[in-house]
C-alpha cells in the first residue's frame, strides 16, 4: 500500500497582472514550488477573455504543509484587503512523498 | 477625405468585420495569444522602421516633439480626470484610473492612422512616432499620483498616502520598464544603431507583410470591441459620453500642438492628434489593474476598447485628418 | 486563524464547442463566476489532441455556495442525456470571502 | 501530369513529413494553437485575394456558380448518407454526421490543389473560390435535417422531431454564422470592397508568403491525419472504404459540373472536382458535435481528416486533373 | 438528489518530456481516460517558464475507481526512483456517472 | 571585424534587448508558444533553403563534411565530459548530460553567425548546413552511453547498465527521431526533391521574412537566456568557466576542421567553428531529461542558455571569425 501523506492544496484565481506578487508571497511562505497555469473566465469584475494580458487569468497551485497555510492565506487576505479580486480555495489532498514538500524553495 | 475612403480601408473594414462577428454572435474565435503575438510583432516593426528614419531626424524638432509629447502625457489626464468627476459618473479612484488611460495612447489607433494616410497619400513626418514611445509612461504616472492624492482624500488623513511612499516609487519604476514602453523604445534604438543595410534586409518583415498582420490583429481586436461593446449598460451612458467626448478633446489638442506647436503638416498633424485622441488599452491597463486595485477593470476597458477605440478607427480619424487641413488652411 | 467556508468545487471536462451552453447554465443556476482552462485528452470518444477547435477540450470550474449544486447537476444531466460527453466531478473547498460566491453573476 | 509531379509540390511533401513523423512515432510537436492560427491566415488570404479578383467577374457566371455550389452542397451529403446506409457500416445519426462533412468542403486540400496547378502552370478560373465560401453551409443544414428526420425514425414518434424544431432554427442560424464561414466571406466582401491600391499593399502578406504557411499548416495537419489514420482500425474496414469511394464520387460529379455546367477550362473543372470530392475537417466538425452529439466524432473525424484528406492530396488532385482534362478532350 | 459516485482523483505535475510515458501508464492502469493542461511554475529542479518544450510543464488529471489507483501510484513511485520530478497528489471526488470511468482506454 | 560590428547586427542587438529586459525586470512577456513557433519556423526555412543549394552540391565535399559532423558530434562530448570530470564541478551524470550539449549545436547560434557574415558581405559554403543537421543526434548517442556506463560506475556493478540495455536502444531511437532532427533533415529533402521553381516560390517565406523572425526569435531566448543567467550562482563559477572556456576549445577545433579538414574559406570556416563552439538547449535538453533524469536540467540549461548561448552571440562569433581569418592568412 502507498503512504499518502496530508497536505493543503491552496488554488489562487486571479489577474495575470498579480503574478509576480504571489510568487514572491509563496516563496516567502516556505513553500516547495508552484504551478501556474493561463485561464478565462468571468466574475465580479467582469469579463476576462485572455486575449489581452490585463485580461487574461491565472490559476496558481501550491502545496503546503499544514502548518504553513496560515502564512501565506496572511498573505492574500492582504491582498484582497487592498481591492484585488482573487479567488482563493483551499483543499486536502494526500501527496507521494512528503518530504519534498518540507523543503522551501530556493530564491 | 470623408468617412467613406475611410471605411475602405483594409484594416478599418476588418476591425468592422471583427466587431459584427460579435454581434451577431458567430463562434469565430482566435487563439488568445494570437493577439499578444500580433501586438509584438506590430510594436517591433514600427519601432525598427521608425528609429531607422529617426536616426536622419533634426534634433530641434525630436526634442521638441518630445517635449509636447511629455506635455501631453502629463497634461491629458487631469483633464480627462477633471471632466469624469464633474460628470459624477465615478469616484475618485476609478476616475484616476480611466484618466490614465486617455493620457496615454493606442499604437493600433496610430497605426491605423497610418494606414488611412498612406491609403490616400498623404506624407506625413515621422516624428510622431517618438511621441507615441515619449507618451506611454508619462500618464501612468500621474494615474498613479491621482490616485495616491485620492487614497488621501478618501480616508480623509493624509497617513494613508504617506505610507504608500515606497510603493509608489516601485510602481514609477514600473511605468517606465513597461513591456510595450520596453519593446518600442528598444526597437527603435535597433533600428537607429543597426547599419543601414541590415535594417533594409529586415523590411521585408518590418514593412511590407506590415499591413496584413495589421489587418489580423485588427480583426482581433474588432471581436474583443464588440466584446467591450455589449459592457456598456455597465457603464452607464454618461461615461459612453466621455468615452467620445474625451478623443474628440484631446484631437482637438494634438491638432493645435502638431499644427502650431511642432509646425507639422497635415499628415503630422493628424497623427499627433491621433496620439492626444487615443487611450491606452495595452500598457495602461495591467499598470492600473497592478497599482489600483480599488478601481473596476471593466470600466475602463470598456471605455478605452468598447467606446473610445471604436470610434476613433471609424470616425475619430477622418474627423482628425479634417481638422488638420483646416488648421493649415486657416494658418 | 482563518475561517474558511465550504463550497461546492464543481469541475467539467468536456469538448471546447459546449462553452456557450455550459457559461449560460451556469449564469443561469447563479454562481458567482466561473474558470475555464484550455484542456487536451483522450477519452471514450478518442483523442482530443488540441489543434482543431473540435478536438480542443475545456476544463471548467465552478465554486457554488451548496445550496445551488443541484441545479447545476440537473443541466449537466441534460446535457449528457442527449448524448454529450462530459467529465463532471465535485470537490468539498474551503474558500477565502464566502460572500463573494453568493452574489450571482450579472448578464 | 502524374502522381509524382504532384509529390514535388511542397505543400504535398510537407503533408507527407508531418504523416510521416507520426508513423516513426518522432516526438515533433507543434504547439496546439499554430494550426488554428494558420488556419485563419489562409482563410483570410484566400478570402481577400480571391474578393479582390471577383470583384472583375462576371455577374452570370458568378450566379451559376454559386447556384452549383447550392447543388452540391445540398445534394452531395443525401449521396454520402445514402451509401452510408447501404454498407450499414454506422447507424442513421452517425451517418448523418459523417454525411454532412462531404458536402462541405476542406479549404486545405483546395488550396494544394491550387498549389498543384500553378506548379504546372496551368491557368484556372477564380469562380470555384466563391463555390468554396458557399460550400461550407449547405451541407450543415441538411446535416440537421437528416440527424432529425433520423432521430424521429429511430425513436419511432414524430414527436421527438418536432420538439427539436426551434432548436433546429438556431442550428441553422449558426450553420450561416460559423467561424470559417463569417472569416472567408468577410474577407472576400473585403477584397472586392477595398481600394485596388490597398489590396495591392496587401500582396505580400496574402500572396507572396502565401505558400510557405501553407507548407507549415499542410505539416501539421499530416501529423494530425497520421494521427487520426492510426485510429483507423477503430472505424472499420467499410468506413474506409467510404473514406476514399465518395471523394471519388463527389470528384466526378464535380468534373461534370465544373466542364458541363460552368463551362470552365481543365484548371476550374478541376478545383470544382476537388470541391465535390473534399471533405470539411475545420468547419463542419464542431457543428456536428454541438448539434449531434450521438453520432461519435472519431468517426467523422477519421473519415475525414485521417483518410479522405490524404487520399486527396496524394492521389485525388492528379486524378481529378486528369479526369477533367479527358472530359475537355471528349468534349 | 443527484447521487454522486466516490472515485479518487490524481493529479500530476512534472516536465513535458514524461507525456508519452504518462499517458502509456495510465492505458495500461484501466483508467477510462486522462486530462492534460499545460503548466508552468516552479520546484527543486528550478523554474520552468513554459517557452522551451523542456521547461515546460504538464499537469495531468486522471479520475480512477480507488482499486486502481494503487497501481497507477507504483507506476508514478518507480519514475520517481528513477530520478524523475513529479509532483503527485490525490483527492477524493464525487463523479456524475460512474460506469464511464470503470470503462478502460481503449488502446 | 571587431566585435562591434558584430553587435550592430540587428539580430544580435534584439538578443541583447530581451536580455536587458529581464535584468531591469521588466514586465515585458512573451506567449510561452511563441519561441516554439518561431523555431518550427526558423528550422523549415534554413532546411528548405539549405537543401535547394545542397541540391546542386559537390557529392565529394558533401561526404566529407557529413564525416567531420559525425566527428565533431562524437568527439567533442567526450572532451566537454573529461574537461567537466577534470573540474571536479559536477558528478558522472550530470557530466554526461552537459556533455551531450555541447557535441551538439545550436541552430540560433548558427543563424547568428549567418547573419554576421551576411552583415559583412562575407560569402561562405553551404556545407556546414548539412553538418548542422547531422550533429543535432551523434552527441545524444554519446552522452547516453556516457550515462550507462557512470551509473554502471555509480553503482559498482555492471548488472545495472546491463538492464538499462533495451532502454538504450530505444534511446538511442530518439536521438534520430528527435522533432528538431525530422523537421530539419525532412525540409531540407524537400528543397533538394521539389522543382526549383517551386521553391522559387516559397522564397518570400523562407529567405525575405527570415531576418526579422530570427530577430523575434533572439529577442525571445535574450529574455530566457537573462532568466537562466541569475541562475548562475547555483551553477558555481567552476561550470561558469567551463561554460566559456568549452566554446572556445570546439570553436578552435572547428576552425581546424573548416580549413584544414574541409578547406573552406574564412566564412564556411566560421560557421564549421560555430558549430564546433556552440551548445543545444532545444534538441538535447529535453531527450536528456528523459534519459538521464538524475541529472539537473538547472546545471544544463544554464550552462547551454545562460552563458555559452550569450557568450558566443556576442564574443564568440567574431572571436571565430577572426580565428578562420587568422588561420587562411597563416595557411
Ligand atoms: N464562482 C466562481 N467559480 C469559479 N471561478 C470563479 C468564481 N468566481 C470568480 N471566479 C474566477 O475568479 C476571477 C475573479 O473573479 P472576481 O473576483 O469575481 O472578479 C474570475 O475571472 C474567475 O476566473
Ligand atoms: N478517467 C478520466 N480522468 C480524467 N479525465 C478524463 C477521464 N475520462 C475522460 N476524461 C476527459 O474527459 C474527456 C471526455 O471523455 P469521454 O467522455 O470519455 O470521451 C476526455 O477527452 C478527457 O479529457
Ligand atoms: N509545493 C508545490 N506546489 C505546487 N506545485 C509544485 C510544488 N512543488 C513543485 N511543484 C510543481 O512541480 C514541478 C516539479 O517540481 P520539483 O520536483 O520540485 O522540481 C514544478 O515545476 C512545479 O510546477
Ligand atoms: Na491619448
Ligand atoms: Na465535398
Ligand atoms: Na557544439
Amino acid at each position: 500500500m502507498h503512504r499518502l501523506f496530508s497536505e493543503k492544496l491552496v488554488t489562487i484565481i486571479t489577474s495575470d497582472v498579480l503574478e509576480e506578487l504571489l510568487v514572491a508571497s509563496v516563496r516567502k511562505r516556505g513553500a516547495s514550488g508552484y504551478t501556474l497555469l493561463r485561464a478565462r473566465g468571468a466574475g465580479s469584475e467582469g469579463l476576462q477573455t485572455g486575449v489581452l494580458w490585463v485580461d487574461s487569468n491565472l490559476l496558481m497551485k501550491v502545496i503546503l504543509p499544514p502548518e504553513r497555510l496560515s502564512g501565506l492565506l496572511d498573505d492574500l487576505d492582504a491582498l484582497i484587503a487592498k481591492g484585488h479580486h482573487l479567488t482563493v480555495f483551499v483543499a486536502d489532498v494526500g501527496v507521494l512523498g512528503h518530504e519534498k514538500f518540507e523543503r522551501p524553495l530556493k530564491s | 477625405m470623408n468617412s467613406l475612403t475611410n471605411l475602405l480601408i483594409p484594416a478599418v473594414l476588418f476591425f468592422a468585420l471583427g466587431f459584427l462577428a460579435r454581434v451577431i454572435r458567430s463562434d469565430l474565435r482566435f487563439p488568445p495569444d494570437l493577439a499578444k503575438i500580433l501586438s509584438i510583432y506590430l510594436l517591433v516593426s514600427i519601432g525598427l522602421h521608425g528609429g531607422f528614419e529617426l536616426g536622419k531626424a533634426e534634433l530641434g524638432t525630436a526634442a521638441a516633439s518630445v517635449a509636447w509629447a511629455l506635455a501631453l502625457g502629463f497634461g491629458l489626464p487631469l483633464i480627462a480626470f477633471a471632466l469624469l468627476r464633474l460628470s459624477r459618473g465615478v469616484d475618485r479612484l476609478n476616475a484616476s484610473a480611466i484618466a490614465a488611460h486617455y493620457g496615454s495612447v493606442s499604437a493600433g489607433t496610430f497605426l491605423t492612422a497610418v494606414a488611412f494616410l498612406e491609403n490616400q497619400g498623404i506624407e506625413y513626418e515621422r516624428y510622431p512616432l517618438i511621441m507615441l514611445a515619449v507618451m506611454e509612461s508619462p500618464a501612468i504616472v500621474v494615474g498613479l499620483l491621482l490616485a495616491t492624492w485620492s487614497r488621501g482624500r478618501e480616508a480623509g488623513a493624509a497617513s494613508g498616502a504617506r505610507a504608500e511612499g515606497g510603493h509608489l516609487g516601485a510602481m514609477i519604476r514600473e511605468a517606465f520598464t513597461n513591456g510595450s514602453v520596453v519593446l518600442l523604445l528598444g526597437s527603435m534604438l535597433i533600428g537607429a544603431l543597426a547599419s543601414p543595410k541590415s535594417i533594409e534586409s529586415l523590411h521585408p518583415f518590418t514593412t511590407e507583410i506590415f499591413m496584413g498582420m495589421l489587418c489580423l490583429f485588427l480583426l482581433e481586436m474588432g471581436m474583443e470591441a464588440g466584446h467591450r461593446f455589449s459592457d456598456f449598460r455597465r457603464v452607464g451612458w454618461l461615461l459612453g459620453v466621455f468615452g467620445v467626448l474625451m478623443p474628440l478633446i484631446g484631437g482637438a489638442i494634438g491638432v493645435v500642438i502638431g499644427h502650431y506647436g511642432l509646425g507639422f503638416d497635415a499628415g503630422g498633424t493628424t497623427l499627433v492628434a491621433v496620439l492626444g485622441a487615443s487611450a491606452s488599452y495595452i500598457a495602461v491597463p495591467p499598470a492600473m489593474r497592478l497599482a489600483i486595485p480599488e478601481a473596476n477593470p471593466s470600466f475602463y476597458l470598456t471605455l478605452a476598447l468598447g467606446v473610445t477605440f471604436p470610434f476613433n478607427v471609424v470616425f475619430g480619424i477622418p474627423i482628425y485628418h479634417a481638422l488638420s487641413q483646416w488648421a493649415i488652411r486657416v494658418g
